[in-house]
């Protein structure tokens, strides 16, 4: 046995164990939702005083030009949403509306904006789960194909990946139609219906989307690949491309991770255009619809949609960093 | 500069300050400078310099207006009269794209300088203000953080209404938030930096510090990454201004041009493909040479 | 296991180890040329060196990771380059990683970015097993149990299911070795093993280290330190410029060092013997060698032409050198007369600095408990203790950067610590702050010449020729050429930045230099340049000194009087000959236990 | 009918050729005017195929589907397959019977008599009597309704008198003349008095709870993709006039919304829809190529897309400028470059299938630069700035003429515009077209702050003079005479026509009043929207209803 041991105490190792860690949890976890609440109520606010600055009254502007109606239909209009009310007492009874859970009616649609939405969720979350399944192949297969070794194939690859992110989706989609659709014939040019439909917005959604996260993916690689310890795990025999999937790509998933808020918006926003450009129905068209037409409730409900989303994704992604960096799991 | 109240970070003594650690002492490569710059970097500058001639003087590329129209050559294939066609008024296309470098640069470069100017402030403000300032600002950045970027710009543009300036502030206020966090997390880190403690130890006044230390230290980072930035203010833009909230016509901007093409995807698809192609050439030049000003700036700060 | 090469041969016993005129260049950098040792079981090695002296290229060629992580490709060659009867230099990369972990072990320093910090040490120490297959996935946590007892690891079974950050230094390190040993190589390589730990714990590796190669284990020692040297090899190579400069059993080499760049080594190691003694040689302009001269003969005081065009043959002593010494010189040729004594006590006098009391807590936590000490102009305080102890801590309270929560710091018998930042300010000039890492307390965006003419501003020297002349003087002070004004930091060596700081910090002609670890992140002989440097500037300026250090050598050479910090609490004070003669507190027995004189025998 | 609202249908003229059918017409023909409706000359040996399924694609989406409360066309194009009216307008104007037999007018004006047809049912059992009739008009004219556009189809409505079970007379305050086109219209169209009293706030949302007489039956709706149709088997009231009696042959009718113009054609060409309307004016030629293709094309009757000039604003309240406006522009070659000849220049506010079109008028003002730089010097814009622009005291000559939100602009306006542009400043007239949010948009042109405003107003009746002409037709109220021109002629002709049926005095009072409009230099009529239908091969017997839309309850699919 050697003679340090029996020396002196080592600095203390471990933090001493949480006292009573459950209340600290518990107490985490109302924070977190105190906060969720308070972005969730902060971003209808938001909408909501951004949409009392639209120049023009909002039944004007929901008839839009060239209408027949009188102004005592418009009148009327008013008074149902509560339209004549000062600012201030829409705002509370919108708030109060929403905190039984009633988003209200779409001004435009006159449906119930829980509906609206609803419906139109499932083709949105169709293509934005195709996109990124599509994407985090792709990504990874060019990442880990291509990091730190065989220059010129990095290179192809760097050039690949520079030029999707450089490229707008909404051009990828016009492309992608004309080649495939138009002259190819390939895929169908629009609708939703079967798999074959979702595939070129798909493509369209993931491109730019795996050239963002290849990069980030391989810069993580690379970095990792130079720190001490895949020396270490590389003089124990283990090979190149055993450290790379055993040991760098745990490392290179951080950075990745911290993306995933920016991938959700992109996700999101690229959803505005390219389902306008294929033609899909989905959050993406009714957002852009909503926000057109001033249709308040409508966009306070998506408004809410997408923060309660990133909420919700945020808070995977502070688990997902617990999952994948034991550093950050005390304190 | 409150250093002697700084927040409880863990104390200075729980890094191991016994010994910095030692880079490997594999000798480094031959040095950067002597190497041949790389064929992406020079084409990437070439490029950039075909793009400002285009955007300062158009008419030095092409003599053809953009605007005149000449119903009788409409819609004429790509060819050597016309480099890149025309479009359905028989506007010669190559004179268009060269001409709406102008007005798209403008729209991502505005977009961008407004991101950061707002970025600037509001970071530096959070960081700098206090306890409160800190809070109600990086409440609010949350708030709008939380919301996809498209999806501000749209709202912003719904109350701002269209046009040129309006697509710009919409896009900068959809990049203000993450601009301010950047500058927010930067001044903290340079606010407890050796560099800030140095000129604190020297007696510098506050305002003197603030100026000659933080600021252009906290900014720096940012402004490198606005670089990348501004491709992707670029895309937005032109986005916008695809879905038809852009500048007016009859201004040739790229993303307005590209949305007009689409009409003509089947038959013409050259009034398409060009625009299209103007803007991912533009943000892939900016992203090359972002991302370089990028590794240097970090080469430079981290030795 | 296979072996490629048949083993025995007609010799009586062939070396483990044979490297013979080893040459690694990355393209045109030549880093390894003509490296020749040998090393057989159970025997300790030591390569020592400076940066880029090429040992830790050595060390990797002979796992064959020479470029692993570099983008230069490495071309490697050898004359001979046997282990245990297999030729290294023809092997395939498939059976290089038979041989990696398996015959060979690595153990790198700093065990904290060297085991993967997202894996539980478990994990790690298994995965040689794993890789070559020697055990079954049951049996594993078995033997990484047993791995973890045999390197001294308490709780194995615990210490298994953790993490590398939730290890202290020292058992770290053990786990590093322990996944090195797993596969039972017969040969392990230690780069610089015990850099980064603390006394205490360097001497328990080292001990370990001991332990193995008393159990027949061949040892490559790769270090920079030559006190580790000295505790654990049978013989030392020297390397400089990528080739050995000198080699031989180690204590001969250590006692008698015939190579001048050893001898140079050697007297800048700082400890008792040195105070009063310029560490390093007189830096000289000296034309630089040709490529086929000795690497050494720019820095060389006996370098002539011959050195300089041709290269010296290794002679008979293991010396490469045109001019050994003969045997029997001491080592410490280099000494110069004595400073000015320094000044010593004056309890009469007003203090320069009086810190009474202070503590400071973080988050709950006491860092630095009821400090109490003095200091006077012109004299050197150092202060000595482990990592967490409280020093830096002491030093931003004295620095007016962190205010104590309870206690006080006067300065020049005035409060200080007290003050507000507006009413502290003037006073600010009066001290002034080294920095273990300079590079961090200068503005990226500045060059050399700012950084100092901001310092130089703040005395009211006027903008223009006047400040950049006292630049230039400040510069020249600190033995830093005026070429060096328009680099940025970055630009700068290690020494040269610290010159630096030192310059920025002289510029308003301070009563007290606070120096924080000022030499602890530097190579040997830059250390000991630097040092020689603070205490030329103080004998010139009449500097008081409060040196923190966790060397006790380093302190001992410069330092007037001694505080020893442990756990935020001052356990000792005493001059210098006090406590390293009769040392009191039982702390700082241990410390100095702990810190093993060159050149003493195991 | 608003064509300027939020994208509403084309519409589908049948002019000269009664119930008109498309399908049969060989590739390549019907660009064109009205007139090239050939029925079914394929079709005409063929025995009819039941059953099969059709899908039609169309650009625009409906808001609500409540036809009393939307004012959309596309509202009134898609419901025309579920809900019937009182009586049928034939392609001549004439009016035929449908679910009232037969009708009298009061001398007055103010009372219509409906005697019902009595063996009708709706979809959902209920019989269609008297009662059902004054159920849905009281309906209309309920304030919660809030309905956009048929409230003001019944004008001034008083009430109606359920006189027995199958005879109802409808009362107004004042003689209301167009009450009989209105009560043909889709919007006046007919409800289950069970759905309303049940479903009445969600009858906007389509799908099975919109129920009514017609040949089909709305069973489902998908926002943003499709809304499906099943057959009226029971069907057996059409207008007597109709290609078809009957149940529909098609068992399934669905309609899919593709917004994008070149995805609605890539649809139609790959088969996916076997109907797609409209065919933007660049992809005509690609459809007429396509041999498994066939188009379609007719004049959409109404007002004409034009320019309307503010006249109260200077310097557009010159005559001069505006006739220089007006022959400055060299709509000829625009319109032909712009909508590859498929759309025809204007040259009447109303187009050529409107009741009533001067046809004089054709080639009486074309383009003359000369003219216009001539009027302009009269009028005093003589000087010219840097630019080349026209300027009067230091002014330059420049008109506002803003664009609204994309979503507002359609059929290439914009591109048209800059053709515009381009033409009027070379007459040294600077146009500029800033880009206002809607609400802006509506105030300022309605408001009578911009220069000038653009729109279009398809309604198959010269009416739509008076709304664009007659002073008390303000835009604050409803009206459409952005023109703000204040003339006591124009009034008294367009009040005269709405309250007659002499066709004679009609024939004159209309024929005046464009030729004053155009005198006046009030507008600037661009181009005859000409509705292209692009089909597959196979589709037949597919019409179009005398109120213009696509009708498909004759339609089928050969084999």
């Amino acid at each position: 046995m050697s003679t340090g041991t029996t020396g002196f105490a080592e600095p203390a190792d471990t933090p001493a164990p949480a006292r009573s860690s459950a209340p600290r949890l518990l107490r985490a976890a109302a924070r977190r939702l105190l906060g969720a609440a308070a972005v969730l109520l902060g971003a209808a606010t938001v909408a909501f005083a951004a949409l009392q600055l639209v120049p023009g009254d909002p039944v004007t502007v929901m008839l839009g030009p060239g209408t027949a109606a009188t102004p005592e239909v418009k009148a009327a209009i008013q008074e149902q949403y509560g339209l004549d009310r000062p600012v201030p007492v829409q705002y509370f009874t919108y708030l109060g509306h929403l905190l039984t859970g009633d988003l209200g009616e779409s001004y435009q649609l006159q449906r119930p904006v829980a509906d609206l939405i609803g419906d139109q969720l499932g083709p949105t979350v169709q293509l934005g789960a195709a996109a990124l399944g599509l994407a985090v192949l792709l990504a990874l297969l060019a990442a880990v194909g291509t990091a730190g070794r065989r220059p010129a194939l990095r290179a192809l690859s760097s050039l690949a990946e520079l030029l999707a992110v450089s490229s707008p989706s909404y051009w990828i989609g016009i492309l992608l139609l004309t080649a495939f659709s138009f002259q190819l014939r390939v895929f169908p040019v629009a609708g939703d219906d079967g798999f074959a439909a979702l595939v070129l917005p798909a493509v369209t959604l993931a491109l730019p989307v795996a050239g963002m996260l290849a990069q980030v993916l391989r810069e993580g690689l690379e970095t990792a690949l130079g720190k001490p310890f895949v020396l270490t795990a590389r003089s124990r025999g283990v090979g190149s491309a055993a450290v790379v999937l055993r040991h760098a790509l745990r490392h290179a998933a951080v950075p990745v991770v911290t993306l995933t808020g920016w991938l959700t918006g992109s996700l999101l926003g690229g959803a505005v255009l390219v389902e306008s450009v294929f033609g899909r129905p989905g959050i993406g068209a009714l957002t852009l619809q909503a926000t057109t037409n001033k249709d308040l409730p409508l966009v306070i409900g998506l408004v809410l949609l997408s923060a309660l989303v990133f909420v919700v994704i945020s808070a995977l992604v502070d688990l997902l960093y617990l999952v994948i960096d034991p550093r950050l799991r005390t304190d | 500069m409150a250093h002697t109240t700084v927040e409880p970070v863990p104390g200075p003594d729980a890094a191991p300050d016994a010994v910095l650690l030692k880079a490997p002492e594999v000798p480094a490569p031959a040095a950067p400078a002597r190497r041949r710059p790389p064929l992406a970097l020079l084409l990437a500058l070439a490029a950039l310099a075909l793009l400002l001639v285009a955007a300062l003087a158009p008419g030095l590329l092409s003599s053809a207006s953009p605007i005149e129209t000449h119903p009788a050559e409409a819609l004429t294939p790509p060819g050597a009269a016309h480099w890149f066609g025309t479009d359905q008024l028989g506007r010669d296309l190559f004179a268009r794209v060269l001409h709406g470098a102008r007005p798209s640069l403008l729209l991502g470069l505005g977009a961008t300088a407004f991101a950061i100017t707002g970025g600037t402030l509001l970071g530096l403000a959070a960081a700098l203000g206090g306890r409160w300032a800190d809070q109600i600002l990086m409440r609010l950045a949350d708030v709008l953080l939380s919301l996809p970027p498209i999806l501000l710009a749209l709202l912003a543009v719904t109350v701002l209404g269209t046009g040129s300036l309006n697509v710009m502030l919409a896009i900068a206020i959809a990049f203000v938030p993450g601009y301010a966090r950047i500058v927010r997390a930067e001044t903290l880190v340079v606010r407890r930096s050796g560099y800030v403690e140095a000129a604190v130890g020297l007696g510098l006044p506050r305002p003197l510090l603030i100026v000659r230390h933080v600021l252009p230290n906290a900014v720096g980072p940012m402004l490198v990454l606005a670089t990348v930035g501004f491709g992707t203010a670029l895309i937005a833009a032109a986005g916008l201004s695809f879905l038809g909230l852009g500048p007016q016509p009859p201004s040739p901007e790229w993303g307005a041009m590209l949305s007009q093409g689409r009409r003509f995807l089947a038959t013409a698809w050259w009034v398409g493909v060009f625009p299209g192609a103007a803007i991912t050439a533009t943000a892939l030049v900016v992203n090359v040479l972002g991302r370089r000003a990028q590794a240097r700036f970090t080469r430079r700060t981290d030795a | 296991m296979t072996h490629p090469a048949a083993p025995g041969t007609p010799e009586s016993s062939p070396p483990l180890l044979a490297v013979e005129g080893l040459d690694v260049s990355f393209g045109p950098v030549r880093a390894v040329q003509d490296v020749s040792f040998a090393l057989d079981r159970g025997e300790c090695l030591a390569v020592v060196g400076e940066s880029g002296s090429g040992k830790s290229v050595t060390a990797r060629t002979l796992v064959g990771l020479t470029g692993a992580g570099g983008r230069v490709p490495a071309a490697v060659s050898a004359r001979r380059l046997a282990f245990d009867g297999l030729d290294l230099a023809t092997l395939t990369e498939a059976q290089w990683r038979e041989v990696r972990g398996r015959r060979i072990g690595l153990v790198l320093q700093d065990a904290l970015v060297s085991l993967d910090p997202l894996r539980t040490v478990g994990a790690e120490i298994a995965e040689p097993l794993r890789v070559h297959g020697l055990a079954t996935r049951a049996a594993l946590p078995a033997r990484v149990r047993s791995l973890l007892e045999r390197t001294g690891v308490p709780e194995p079974q615990r210490r298994a299911a953790q993490y590398a950050h939730q290890l202290s230094g020292g058992l770290r390190q053990r786990a590093l070795i322990a996944s090195a040993l797993a596969a039972e190589p017969d040969l392990l390589i230690a780069d610089e093993p015990t850099t980064a730990l603390d006394v205490t714990v360097q001497a328990q590796v080292l001990d370990l280290l001991d332990e193995l190669r008393g159990k027949g284990t061949a040892l490559l020692l790769i270090s920079h330190d030559l006190s580790v040297v000295g505790r654990l090899a049978d013989r030392v190579a020297v390397m400089f410029g990528g080739r050995i400069v000198e080699t031989g059993p180690a204590e001969r080499l250590l006692a008698e060092p015939r190579h001048p760049y050893t001898r140079a080594l050697l007297a800048a190691v700082p400890g008792a013997r040195t105070r009063g003694t310029r560490l390093a040689p007189e830096p000289a302009g000296r034309p630089p060698a040709s490529p086929g001269g000795c690497p050494y003969a720019a820095r060389c005081a006996a370098a002539d032409d011959t050195c300089r065009s041709t290269l010296p043959p290794v002679d008979a002593l293991g010396s490469r050198c045109w001019h050994p010494t003969a045997a029997g010189a001491s080592v410490l040729s280099v000494r110069e007369p004595d400073p000015a004594p320094t000044v010593v006590d004056g309890a009469d006098r007003t203090a320069l600095l009086d810190v009474d009391r202070i503590g400071r807590s973080f988050a709950g936590r006491p860092v630095v408990r009821d400090v109490s000490f003095r200091l006077h102009a012109g004299e050197t305080l150092g202060l000595v203790g482990e990592s967490g102890s409280g020093k830096t801590t002491t030093a931003r309270i004295v620095l007016g950067l962190e205010r104590p929560d309870t206690g006080s710091v006067l300065l020049d018998g005035r409060p200080w610590s007290e003050l507000t930042e507006r009413r502290r300010r003037p006073d600010r000039l009066r001290i002034q702050a080294v920095q273990q890492d300079p590079l961090g307390s200068f503005d990226p965006r500045f060059t050399v010449e700012r950084l100092v003419a901001e310092a130089v501003a703040r005395t009211g020297v006027p903008r223009g020729e006047a400040r950049r002349h006292r630049v230039t003087e400040l510069l020249d002070q600190v033995g830093l050429p005026a070429a060096l004004l328009a680099r940025r930091p970055t630009e700068l060596s290690g020494g040269q930045r610290q010159r630096v700081a030192i310059a920025r910090a002289l510029a308003p002609a301070p009563a007290l230099l606070v120096c924080d670890e000022p030499v602890s992140a530097l190579d040997l002989s830059v250390q000991a340049q630097i040092l020689d440097l603070l205490a030329d500037l103080r004998r010139e300026l009449g500097l008081a000194l409060l040196f923190i250090s966790h060397d006790l050598g380093v302190v001992q050479h410069l330092a007037d009087r001694v505080a020893v910090m442990k756990d935020g609490r001052l356990v000792e004070t005493a001059t210098v000959d006090r406590l390293f003669a009769e040392p009191a507190d039982p702390y700082t027995r241990r410390l100095l236990a702990a810190t093993a004189p060159v050149g003493a025998s195991r | 009918m608003a064509i300027t609202g939020p994208r509403p249908l084309p519409l589908l003229a049948a002019l000269t050729a009664g119930a008109l059918l498309l399908a049969g017409c060989s590739s390549g023909t019907g660009s064109g005017s009205g007139a090239a409706a050939t029925a079914g000359a394929a079709g005409i040996d063929e025995k009819p195929v039941q059953g099969g399924s059709l899908t039609y694609a169309t650009d625009v989406e409906p808001i609500s589907f409540d036809i009393h409360v939307s004012q959309q066309d596309i509202t009134g194009a898609i419901q025309r397959n579920v809900f019937d009216s009182l009586v049928h307008q034939d392609d001549k104007g004439e009016f035929q019977p449908w679910l009232a037999k037969s009708w009298e007018i009061a001398p007055d004006l103010k009372s219509y008599t409906f005697h019902l047809r009595e063996d009708v049912k709706f979809t959902d059992g209920t019989v269609f009597d008297a009662e059902a009739v004054k159920a849905n008009f009281d309906r209309i004219v309920a304030k919660e309704t809030k309905s956009q556009y048929a409230a003001s189809l019944l004008g001034p409505y008083t009430g109606t008198e359920v006189v027995d079970a199958h005879t109802v007379k409808v009362n107004f305050s004042e003689p209301f003349a167009p009450f009989l086109q209105a009560a043909s219209t889709a919007y006046l169209g007919f409800y289950s008095p069970k759905a309303i009293k049940e479903n009445g706030s969600k009858l906007g949302a389509g799908g099975p709870a919109d129920v009514g007489t017609g040949p089909f039956v709305f069973t489902g709706y998908t926002k943003g993709q499709s809304a499906v149709f099943t057959r009226n088997p029971d069907y057996n009231w059409a207008p007597p006039s109709a290609n078809h009696q009957g149940p529909a042959y098609l068992e399934k009718l669905t309609i899919r919304f593709l917004t994008e113009d070149s995805v609605r054609v890539g649809a139609l060409s790959s088969g996916q829809v076997q109907v797609a309307e409209p065919i933007p004016p660049a992809d005509v030629r690609t459809v007429q190529g396509d041999p498994k293709l066939r188009t379609i094309a007719t004049d959409a009757p109404g007002a004409n897309y034009a320019l309307v000039l503010n006249t109260t604003k200077a310097p557009l309240d010159d005559p001069k400028v505006r006739k220089a406006v007006q022959r400055g522009i060299d709509l000829d070659t625009d319109i032909q470059s712009v909508y590859f000849g498929v759309y025809k220049r204007a040259w009447s506010p109303i187009a050529p299938s409107t009741p009533y079109y001067d046809k004089s008028l054709e080639k009486s003002w074309p383009y003359d630069k000369a003219a216009a730089e001539k009027a302009l010097d009269e009028a005093g814009w003589t000087a010219r700035d840097g630019e080349g622009y026209r300027t009067k005291d230091g002014k330059r000559l420049s008109l506002e003429w803003p664009l609204p939100p994309a979503e507002y602009v359609r059929e290439q306006r914009e591109t048209l515009g800059q053709a515009i542009q381009a033409d009027l400043k070379k007459i040294g007239v600077e146009i500029t077209r800033p880009r206002l949010d809607i609400g802006t948009y509506i105030a300022n042109v309605y408001g009578g702050k911009e220069h000038i405003a653009d729109y279009s107003w398809a309604r198959f009746d010269p009416d739509v003079l008076r709304l664009y002409f007659n002073s008390a037709s303000k835009p604050s109220t409803g009206g459409q005479n952005a023109t703000f021109y204040e003339d006591a002629q124009l009034d008294q002709w367009t009040t005269t026509g709405k309250g007659t049926f002499d066709k004679a005095v009609r024939q004159d009072v209309y024929t005046k009043t464009q030729q004053r409009a155009i005198e006046l230099g009030l507008i600037v009529p661009l181009y005859v929207r000409t509705a292209v239908v692009g089909t597959g091969a196979k589709v037949r017997g597919l019409t179009a209803d005398p109120n213009t839309w696509l009708a498909f309850h004759g339609a089928w699919i050969a084999k």
